[in-house]
């Protein structure tokens, strides 16, 4: 199978998906003539021309709301975010148009758009650049939410977005565009709600997604080390959220740790651990452990950078609490 | 909503427009009527929004579009889905919040749609669906359509970002699009000229590069030209224009606020309604010979039965089954 | 005690406030001359004249912005959203400059700021106009969040809110704002932080905040009949959460029910599950349940809406799954 | 910053201002190219945007300010952040994350603050300091101040709401606030023609009724003098101004985009060069005999001694203690 970097799995499945669908099409900052800011639609211009590869101004409200109102008349737009923190200001048309025009216009308009682009903190960007906006974009009836950790379920997941009739939220990884893994050519889906064991083990379950997929597996490998088994479960999609491996997992393991990149307060990991004690309470042999980004805006300093995001040691150390070894 | 006009008939058919445009007015009117009523019932909820003393606007306005065109509102749209064609009793239904109203009784009076008619909604955040007229002229274009756009809204929301992003990509892109600003001189209890620097709404036209006309909101057939005018630009290589159509509201805000309030005065409003845009569209009509007043007189009846029958059918219609309340939140 | 409404309490404590400090200073739509959407503001403007009581345009962002602005250089702003529906359009100024000027300035950049208005659903408004956003707000790092749910606490929280050198977002609720009830005169300042037991019980924990502390109260009383002897614990603070009042009502009853307004997925209540769940595992008799919002946007037609509301029968229902009586 | 202009010594102390013009320009130029080289080294990380080619703008305006004027700037400020006289040091040390920088090393290049100079920070969202900047204009008027705010920002900022929002709003108010727009022609690889309808930033001043001015960005003393005019508009009356500042990034956006890239020619990068603003105000300055080469050289070699010993003290700084990760975030 091809090996590819995360990057180019992303291109590969929005060439694919222009070249099946005329009515796809992708616009955001930077995306044409510059290749894109961090180079996901390198060579799309070329191939589809300005009309599907539309370059626009710095107004991320507008231009979402002019990627929903093409949506509405039955186009599928990808609509880039240069990061997720400058698609802040447009959650009034991710939230107030996109996610309601379904329910508000009585099940009439369909609304088949992508919003996609790097979430959370890269290296260094200080606390206005480095915010990992998941819990807020899964609370959303209305939206779907996906974050991929692997070059095979970037592409996977984003051609499912593109062909799904919902908005849907695709969280990439500036960390992870340069990683590797292998691809599967063509026609490869990844079904929208379905979390994937990424390494099987039993004493202990790692529950995790995107970049702490990559957190969680090193902590699972320093585990081993020290006897413990640990089974790594990619959430992949966030709303919906695939409850029945999780409780599968845990009726395997009876403990967990729930790893995001977030900040701790109403963070997706306590959806997790909600269900969790809802649905295994019995099974639960230790409450469940989280590791969070510290409950402060991000640093430029990088050490207390470092210090402020989920570490396969936070990890390994959540995991011995819920093993009761420390 | 095509208006034929083979060069024989004329006259006539001008004549047929003027009639459905005076009739139109009417159906506007004494469908909000009944709507203030069912409100003081109980029997509509939320915020409702009337639009008595603007009718010749949307009226004007939408006989000046063809079938396949897109239309887009604020919340103050039941008089564009009148116009626009939707049945009296599908918008009385859904401000009733029933199933046969024309968004299923999940939208409600800010809230109206209808796909097939094109008629792409009513939406509540002021000036968040300009943009979305923006994206409808972007598919438009997208498709090589001869289509276009007519967005309408309040002039409060020339303060808000929304309308500044959208009239600038509108303008980069040409995109086939008619920005109709109602500027009723309110936001709510605000007069624009207490937050806004520049009143003439037509003034933001420069910086977008924009065609642009001010237009007298009271006169429907003005406004009809107007319109005309920016369809025409629309169509051959969509020059977007911007519209500001000077009215007036002659209720409060919603249904909650009071006639006048304290933002402006009852002699204002008095002087205002002495340019009821239906006397005025009346009186042309039989000036000119097309009616008289017993046709008038008719043409009230006539709507006055089908605003009546609207009410019944939304009183007498089903709500929506319980299960309603989890489906359409997404699609399968 | 005089009696008045939450309307009135707040109002009470915008003018002992204004009072007070010149420094503070009301602004947002249809403050002034209207005498506010919901009149929390009536007479200010004629008290303080409209340096202090500022009507502005429809700009949300732009004067949320201001207003941060005018706390950067030292005075007091109140921002009043007409709703927090319309709030979701100046968030970046909220979460980007508000939430993360001390932290990213080092230290130098105080932010004595309020923002307040209506939160949640009020009667038939619809999908745009009903939402509740107290998880998102809760979960930022750099704000303070509380949420009344009766006059004196409102009042008591807005003075608290006024002299914070922090962000503080105050979450007030449409539907409460005709409620009654006995207020302090003069200096009555509830700490930021704190929760209160309004009901005391002994069976199950109902933890709820703004709104959904009548409906839990409610609940209570019926569960009263039914011999089952409910605490109402009142959050009122979600950022920061009062985890010793919380751990404490837990160690007396061993069961909880959380009553949200919010939606479901990763709402306030499931942090409050994970506090639980992590520090009082071992108390726990039942998993924590949850009533929140129906997982959708929020229906016109009043019947659906009322099902989608937490309501006392569905915290009856609850509690009693969480005390196996079903 | 401000400039003591006794009539007798009208003519000694502006060659002093021009002097010390062309060392702030000089300053900054040698400020930046080690900023770069410590970039290269891992010194200094995340986004760094340089500020090559525009001096003439942060020291033309901000030589017009007095010391207790409000100065708020976009990321790109480390020209500004030198000219408003935080020291080299302070600076250098913030771009190293270090405890001794001006923003204690949690801010880094885009949040440079200094609150005793008055300087309101650096802001990473593009547009989203300008309502900022209208609020330190709103409090200085709520105290009856005569003091100022000037913000500054890129061309690209005002294809965004924020911008008209803040510019609406402080016209109605008539804050004072000067708008000063550095227009480079480029957001990171966007000419701006390609994204706005109206190229001439200028243009939007009419929208909002404030006076305006296009100002040569590459002529130092061309902008103080436009900013001295601006200056006198908001201190009498709070008229604000938005300054239109035309000028030319040498560099590319950030450290991590190439010299000219795909958007620009090289050509036009070399053919703008040859309009350095520090060439030119040293030629100036030559020519009207306030230096010789000599004298510059001087200068330059003054600029290069501080630059480098704002490095060696960024160096050897401390890294904050490892507490300061959960300091700050609330005020006691
Ligand atoms: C962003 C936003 N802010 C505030 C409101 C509340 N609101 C609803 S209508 C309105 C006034 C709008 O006035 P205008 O645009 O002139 O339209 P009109 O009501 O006069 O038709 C306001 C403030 C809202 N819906 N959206
Ligand atoms: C709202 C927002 N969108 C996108 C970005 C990413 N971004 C940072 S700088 C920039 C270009 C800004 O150009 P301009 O305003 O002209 O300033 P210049 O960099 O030329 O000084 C972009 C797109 C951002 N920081 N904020
Ligand atoms: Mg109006
Ligand atoms: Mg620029």
């Amino acid at each position: 199978m091809p090996v590819l970097t995360y990057r180019d799995a992303l291109n590969q499945a929005l060439r694919e998906e222009m070249q099946r669908d005329a009515d796809v099409f992708l616009m955001g900052e930077e995306v044409g003539v510059y290749q894109g800011a961090y180079k996901v639609s390198r060579g799309l211009l070329e191939e589809f021309g300005p009309k599907r590869v539309v370059d626009t101004p710095i107004a991320e409200l507008g231009f979402a709301g002019i990627g929903v109102g093409a949506a509405m008349a039955g186009l599928r737009p990808v609509v880039e975010f240069m990061t997720w923190n400058f698609a802040l200001l447009a959650l009034d048309q991710i939230i107030n148009s996109a996610a309601k025009m379904l329910y508000m216009s009585g099940g009439q308009l369909k609304m088949p758009i992508v919003f996609r682009g790097p979430n959370g903190a890269a290296l260094q960007l200080g606390s206005q650049h480095s915010q990992a906006w998941e819990s807020w974009l899964a609370h959303m009836p209305g939206l779907k939410v996906v974050a991929p950790a692997t070059p095979a379920d970037a592409k996977g997941l984003l051609k499912a977005a593109i062909r799904d009739d919902n908005p849907v939220i695709v969280l990439e990884g500036e960390m992870l565009y340069n990683t590797k893994g292998e691809v599967p050519e063509g026609e490869h889906v990844v079904p929208i709600g379905r979390a994937e064991v990424k390494r099987a083990g039993s004493d202990v379950t790692l529950i995790c997604h995107s970049k702490t997929v990559t957190v969680a597996l090193k902590a699972a490998e320093q585990l081993q080390e020290q006897n413990v088994s640990a089974e790594v479960l990619d959430l992949r999609s966030l709303r919906p959220m695939d409850e029945p491996a999780i409780l599968e997992s845990i009726a395997k393991t009876n403990r967990a740790v729930v790893v995001e990149e977030g900040w701790p307060h109403c963070g997706v990991g306590a959806q997790v651990v909600d269900i969790i004690q809802r649905d295994a309470f019995d099974q639960l042999d230790a409450p469940v452990q989280r590791v969070t980004q510290a409950d402060a805006p991000m640093p430029y300093n990088k050490h207390l950078e470092r210090a402020a995001k989920a570490s396969p040691e936070k990890v390994v150390a959540a995991a011995r609490r819920v093993l009761y070894l420390d | 909503m095509a208006t034929a006009t083979a060069p024989a008939s004329k006259d006539q058919s001008q004549a047929e427009l003027h009639r459905r445009m005076l009739r139109q007015m009417l159906l506007i009117r004494r469908f909000e009527e009944k709507a203030a009523e069912a409100y003081a019932l109980g029997k509509i909820g939320g915020f409702c929004h009337l639009y008595i003393g603007q009718e010749a606007v949307a009226v004007g306005s939408l006989n000046a579009l063809r079938d396949d065109d897109y239309v887009i509102c604020s919340y103050r749209e039941h008089g564009q889905a009148l116009v626009r064609g939707i049945p009296a009793t599908a918008v009385m239904a859904e401000l009733f919040g029933k199933a046969t109203g024309c968004s299923r009784g999940k939208g409600g009076s800010m809230h109206l749609f209808d796909a097939g008619k094109r008629f792409m909604g009513g939406h509540g955040i002021v000036g968040g669906h300009i943009p979305l007229a923006a994206g409808l002229g972007f598919a438009i274009k997208y498709r090589d359509g001869d289509q276009l756009c007519l967005c309408y809204f309040g002039e409060a929301a020339v303060n808000i970002g929304a309308f500044h992003e959208a009239l600038n990509m509108a303008s980069v892109w040409k995109l086939p699009v008619i920005f109709c600003c109602e500027n009723n001189r309110y936001g709510m209890g605000t007069a624009f000229e207490r937050v806004a620097a520049v009143t003439d709404v037509v003034e933001h036209a420069c910086s977008y590069d924009l065609a642009a006309e001010l237009v007298n909101g009271m006169d429907a057939l003005a406004v009809y030209e107007a319109t005309t005018r920016a369809v025409d630009r629309a169509r051959k290589g969509g020059h977007p224009t911007l519209l500001e159509v000077r009215t007036y509201r002659f209720m409060g805000h919603s249904m909650s606020d009071p006639l006048h309030g304290v933002y402006r005065t009852k002699e204002e409003v008095e002087e205002q309604r002495q340019r009821d845009p239906i006397t005025q569209m009346a009186h042309k009509l039989i000036g000119d010979g097309v009616l008289d007043q017993a046709g008038v007189d008719a043409l009230d009846a006539e709507v006055r039965a089908e605003v009546e029958a609207a009410v019944q059918f939304a009183d007498q219609s089903p709500d929506p089954e319980p299960g309603a309340l989890l489906t359409d939140v997404l699609a399968e």
